[in-house]
């Protein structure tokens, strides 16, 4: 694949938090030089969070964005033509869990009514993750209040010292907390079992994604992307959580490379494997939106639209 | 006796009047709201023919300083007019040059670049408006000083560079208040003798306020005397007849000055007492 | 100018803008003029359309939501406008009048001011917990540097004159302050409290925005996380309303306190 | 004061504050004493200790890292500081100078302050991409409202006196900006100024932090999601030192303008 | 002819002397860095004894001004010494009242606050304070601008303020700075008289500097003259012994008054003029 020229060997990704494990990949496809080896310099932009991209993205001051899969499907509902090429996690990754000192308090989430739950930011997918969680259990928003923590040091920092009674957030600060021993995890999407049980399967978290009309105007340049970003899943896929850490900047260890070897170990099974969105994740994201989105509820979602395979199909053939 | 200015026809542009105030009423809104603003004169007729040198006496607050704004477009007169050669006065006088009563030089520039500003803003070069205004502050006294701040020049001396920036502007009509004020007895003859030298070579109309009756004798052509406000009115005028050219020194020992001084002081001391007594002054 | 023909102007230029922005966000620029596809000059995505802002303003004001979230960010808005202006008045003219000190502490404000609120703004919500303290200390950190640089300066401008007057006439350090500092700095004050007004509120708001469960930046945010462009300008609507409200208050205070100066010189050209 | 005891004096206020932080960050309060653990009164993974930042901040500069980044905000702070500050001159003396245009648009300059620059941010990417420029712009709404409000003031300030004066001297209103407003209004905006300095890196670095590939903000960013503290200390202490430095060329310029201003009274008790 | 200041014995602080300056020499820094600082005044010994009333007279920019304000304690001296009632004095001289040459009134404050302040920072109740204040204000003449700020007062009617603003705190040591400049000759009568009237009752020591010498010799008990500058000293000193109490308008009409006043004046002139010809001077 790579005998073809790039239509635009230069371009801009965006990513709203490029130090979280939830883009990983990303990372990874830097580090280890797959952008360099298909012949494309990307500059990456980080964002206050996954919906500053997004709007870089239809700003057109980014070219592509890393970032969730939900993206797309709001982007339809706005008429905004989105598609995502390659699914880069397969589980969201979010954990919801109570500090311990009020573990007894809220031992189900059925208990969490009137509770101060942190999040990453209100509106985003760590909120709707407990939206459906309360509902699925019988609540409603307005039982619990939401208070928007950032998912870096602010988060640790508001859980240790009881400004929060229950966090909704992702790794590395859930494994942080755990590692503190600071709370109680009540539900865990990092795992095969736990999505079972939350979603009833999986659901596309980070996908690659970005304008239709880019794909169509740069589909060289796309089947790179797609290409780096499927030799990161693969060899995320084989590596232990140690060479993970060889492999990220030093700064990324947390200051705590045992600690970061853990975080990535409770993630490594959110990792995409194939890099498709399935169909059944597709209907798992958009039920969990139109649960609590007005505007979604009554907009009439192509979710064929929403993920476009054949980029995914071309770097799985060519790495046969 | 004073020939009272109500002899000079209303509502006429004379030809060769420089400054022409006719019935003006100047009032000042009040401190408090509700009062009645306070008129500070009132009914003031007054004429500068173009070369004639006037000096205005009057009691403090009277209304002097407020007539000289006026004349210099500086204040909107509530009532009656201005012209100035003849023309109805809209908005500032661009032929006047105005010694201020107070400190007014710009605290930013020296004494040199405060007399050179008035010629640079009318396009001379800097270097010959330097030039110039050097000269000025010589004849002035204060060569030595070229290159101080007003803050860092005496009281006396600041007023001497006020003198400079409006002379050397040369302007048809000169609006001075007590520039003499703050200097010695000899300055103000050497000041008084350049500024009468000034005006013989280019018979500028000029409007001067002074404390000092001999001064005003001295150098003008016609004493006005005004009374105590508030609405203060011209109460009298002279004609000084002494000869031209003048030394200010030696005028004041000729007899027809001291006749002239008698007469006007015991007018002005009458009328200002008179006031007083109503009440209205100190004591 | 009278009141209502400046009223008039007024509602004219905001009208104006209003024209400008629902034009440039409804109607299309056909393809071909400035790219190949028809474009909105102000994209709806971002700028959403003035009717939609004010449907959803008022729907909030009408179901009553919005009052709560208001009610935060005013109670924050005028906690840290105070704190922040009686802080930099207090230290302004501890400085001014404390030469050592002045000195000393000199690098240190000017270092302090330039750290990036932002990235305190974790700092107070450990210290100060996320109820709507860490807001005010946010909205403090923007209003005292304000006021404080312009109180430093304008004890330093006292008439030099007025002052060894002042101290003439036996004025103790104390009485200085009161009699001569104080009204003389007042117009300083003032003209650096215009400004903190404004910054008081964005303090709140950026405050509420990183981290808080309720106020007009807490609903803002929300109202990004799902793209409702509607919801962030009509928050910001709101926020305008709101300041020039509060701004009015200090310029009543401003023209009360300051009746003494020479009303501006009728100038004519 | 002599310098050289002024500077011991600042040096000796950096080691208490800093030694503060040493012993607060590493010495643990005994259990029972505050609370039922030992803790440290201020938790290292929340402040980091001084040894850790200052073997960071070196590092950095060792390793060469940190100048690329630096470029990249000085670059942006001297931008917006230049350009909010000239802009808020400009229209600082528009607005002084024509009233009418003034007070139709005061409501709109007071509202438009109090616009939480965060909330800004996508548009300015959007309008400007997301190069230096957007950063830039941030700043720039930070920088210009300081020192408009001050200016605007600053020029209703000039003496009456004076005003007449050179009005009478025959100063069209353009020479009048040049040798009365300007002049007279200096102080003004040099305070101002200090404040504004402190403000554009402010915008800077929020712009960075909200979206950005690099810059001193970005590097805190980054930090701040890998808990490294003493990454985001190390940032916010290179940016002080660097606004301190900004700052000197500012004072140093405001001398040379100002010198015609008397020196501070020698005041004695 | 003149008693030069000389004769008072150096560095003895006599008994009853309110003010003493010895060998004072006051330099100011150069407007410009590396030129050697401006030696305003050099070598002034004058001693003010307490309840005695002296003028001092001298040409303009000579230093005035700068001698009280180093009895003022306001300007540090760069030799000499001052003390005040035999105290070398450390700071402000708290003594003394000072009224500016300069307008210096709060200008925040209405006439009757400006002239209560001093009053009311030294704690009277502020009842009492405005109470007295507006005596004040009716004895200088301006009951009826009370409630005026300095802005909205003539040049003459700010210096009255002042005036009373210095009087109503009955400090025990006056300096004048010009106090009757700005004033009408009628005024300035009052006003002397005035003055007079409360030094006669409380003998205060005043230092009053005028221009006119005329005032200086109808109010003072000894009228000292001052030599131009830079580096100006007391060239001449004059007792006068007039009978007291005197009204300044009568006592000029006696013949003691003229005689003296044409000795000071010759002097004074004669001094003057050697200096401007010097080339320091005007013309
Ligand atoms: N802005 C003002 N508001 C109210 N009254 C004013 C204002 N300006 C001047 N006045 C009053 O107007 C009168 C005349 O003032 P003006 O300054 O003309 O007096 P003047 O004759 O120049 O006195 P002086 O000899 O003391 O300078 C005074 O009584 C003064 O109090
Ligand atoms: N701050 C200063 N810096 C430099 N020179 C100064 C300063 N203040 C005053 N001088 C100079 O000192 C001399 C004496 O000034 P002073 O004000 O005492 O004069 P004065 O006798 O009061 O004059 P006048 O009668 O004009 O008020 C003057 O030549 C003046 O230029
Ligand atoms: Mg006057
Ligand atoms: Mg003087």
């Amino acid at each position: 694949a790579g005998a073809q020229q790039a239509e635009m060997p230069k371009l801009t990704l965006g990513v709203g938090g490029k130090t979280l494990l939830y883009y990983l990949p990303l990372t990874i496809a830097e580090r280890n030089g797959y952008f360099k080896d298909e012949g494309l310099t990307v500059t990456i932009n980080d964002f206050g969070g996954g919906a500053k991209s997004l709007q870089a993205l239809i700003g057109s001051s980014v070219d592509v964005v890393t970032g969730a899969y939900e993206h797309t499907i709001r982007m339809q509902a706005k008429g905004q033509s989105i598609v995502s090429v390659i699914e880069l996690g397969r589980y969201p990754g979010i954990v919801l869990a109570v500090r311990k000192e009020r573990a007894d308090t809220y031992k189900t989430i059925a208990d969490l009514k009137g509770a101060k739950i942190g999040v990453t930011a209100p509106g985003s997918s760590t909120n709707f993750f407990v939206d459906f969680l309360l509902a699925k259990n019988g609540l409603k928003p307005q039982d619990v209040s939401f208070v928007g923590v950032g998912g870096g040091l602010s988060a640790v920092a508001q859980m240790t010292h009881g400004q929060i009674d229950a966090i909704s957030n992702l790794d590395p600060v859930i494994t942080k907390l755990e590692s503190d021993g600071a709370i109680t995890v009540l539900a865990d999407s990092r795992t095969e079992e736990g999505n079972a049980r939350i979603f009833g399967g999986t659901n596309p978290a980070a996908v690659l994604y970005m304008k239709s009309d880019f794909v169509a105007a740069n589909p060289v340049t796309t089947q790179k992307l797609v290409n780096a970003f499927y030799r990161a899943l693969k060899w995320l896929h084989a590596a232990t959580p140690e060479d993970v850490a060889r492999v990220v900047p030093e700064d990324y260890l947390l200051g705590d490379r045992a600690l970061y070897v853990a975080a990535v170990k409770a993630s490594k099974p959110t990792y995409s494997v194939t890099g498709i969105v399935s169909d059944a994740g597709m209907k798992n994201a958009l039920g969990m939106l139109t649960a609590f989105d007005p505007e979604l509820a009554g907009a009439a979602i192509d979710l064929a639209r929403t993920f476009d395979g054949r980029f995914v199909a071309r770097a799985t053939e060519a790495t046969k | 006796m004073g020939v009272v200015a109500a002899q000079v026809p209303l509502g006429t542009a004379l030809t060769g009047s420089a400054v022409t105030l006719a019935g003006l009423r100047i009032a000042f809104p009040a401190p408090r709201r509700r009062e009645p603003p306070f008129t500070a004169v009132d009914g003031v007729d007054l004429e500068v023919a173009t070369g004639e040198f006037v000096a205005i006496v009057g009691p403090t607050g009277c209304g002097k300083s407020t007539l000289l704004n006026a004349a210099a477009g500086l204040l909107v007169p509530s009532a009656g007019r201005v012209a100035i050669f003849g023309e109805p006065l809209a908005g500032l006088n661009r032929r006047a040059g105005y010694l201020f009563q107070a400190d007014a030089l710009l605290p930013w520039r020296t004494a040199l670049d405060n007399v050179a500003v008035g010629l640079e803003v009318a396009g001379v070069p800097t270097g010959e408006a330097r030039a110039r205004a050097r000269g000025w502050l010589d004849r002035v006294g204060l060569a030595a000083f070229l290159q101080r701040y007003p803050h860092m020049l005496s009281g006396g001396q600041r007023k001497r560079v006020g003198l400079a920036q409006v002379l050397i502007r040369d302007p048809e009509i000169l609006l001075m208040d007590e520039p003499f004020g703050p200097l010695d007895a000899l300055t103000r003859q050497f000041m008084g003798n350049l500024l009468l030298e000034l005006w013989g070579a280019a018979r500028k109309a000029v409007l001067f306020v002074t404390h000092d009756l001999e001064e005003a004798i001295a150098l003008a052509d016609r004493v006005v005397i005004m009374g105590a406000g508030p609405a203060a009115r011209i109460i009298g005028e002279w004609r000084v007849e002494l000869p031209r050219p003048r030394d200010i020194a030696e005028v004041r020992l000729e007899p027809d000055f001291h006749r002239l001084y008698r007469d006007i002081w015991s007018t002005l001391r009458d009328e200002v007492a008179k006031t007083y007594a109503r009440g209205e002054g100190p004591l | 100018m009278t009141r209502p023909k400046l009223l008039a102007l007024r509602v004219a230029v905001a009208v104006v803008l209003i024209a400008m922005w629902h034009v440039g966000s409804t109607v299309r620029i056909p393809a071909g003029v400035v790219s190949a596809k028809a474009v909105f000059p102000l994209d709806p995505f971002f700028f959403s359309t003035p009717l939609a802002v004010f449907e959803r303003t008022w729907r909030d004001f009408a179901s009553g939501v919005i009052w709560y979230h208001l009610g935060v960010t005013l109670l924050e808005t005028v906690l840290a406008f105070v704190i922040g202006a009686v802080g930099g008045v207090l230290i302004g003219f501890w400085f001014a009048r404390q030469h050592t000190v002045a000195a000393v502490f000199d690098p240190y404000v000017k270092a302090a001011n330039a750290l990036p609120r932002v990235v305190l703004a974790p700092i107070f919500a450990l210290w100060l917990g996320l109820g709507i303290w860490s807001k005010v200390a946010l909205g403090v950190t923007l209003v005292f540097f304000i006021v404080f640089f312009n109180v430093y300066q304008g004890v330093k401008e006292v008439s030099p004159t007025v002052l060894a007057n002042a101290r003439m006439l036996g004025m103790s350090e104390r009485q200085l302050l009161r009699h001569v500092y104080w009204p003389s700095a007042l117009t300083w004050v003032f003209s650096s409290l215009h400004t903190a007004v404004g910054f008081a509120l964005v303090g709140a708001v950026v405050g509420e925005y990183l981290g808080s469960a309720a106020g007009l930046g807490y609903r803002i945010q929300q109202a990004e996380g799902v793209f409702d462009v509607a919801g962030v300008f009509s928050g910001m609507l709101v926020l305008a309303v709101f300041v020039i409200l509060i701004d009015a208050g200090v310029s009543a205070i401003e023209n009360r306190l300051l009746a003494w100066r020479p009303a501006a010189v009728a100038e004519r050209p």
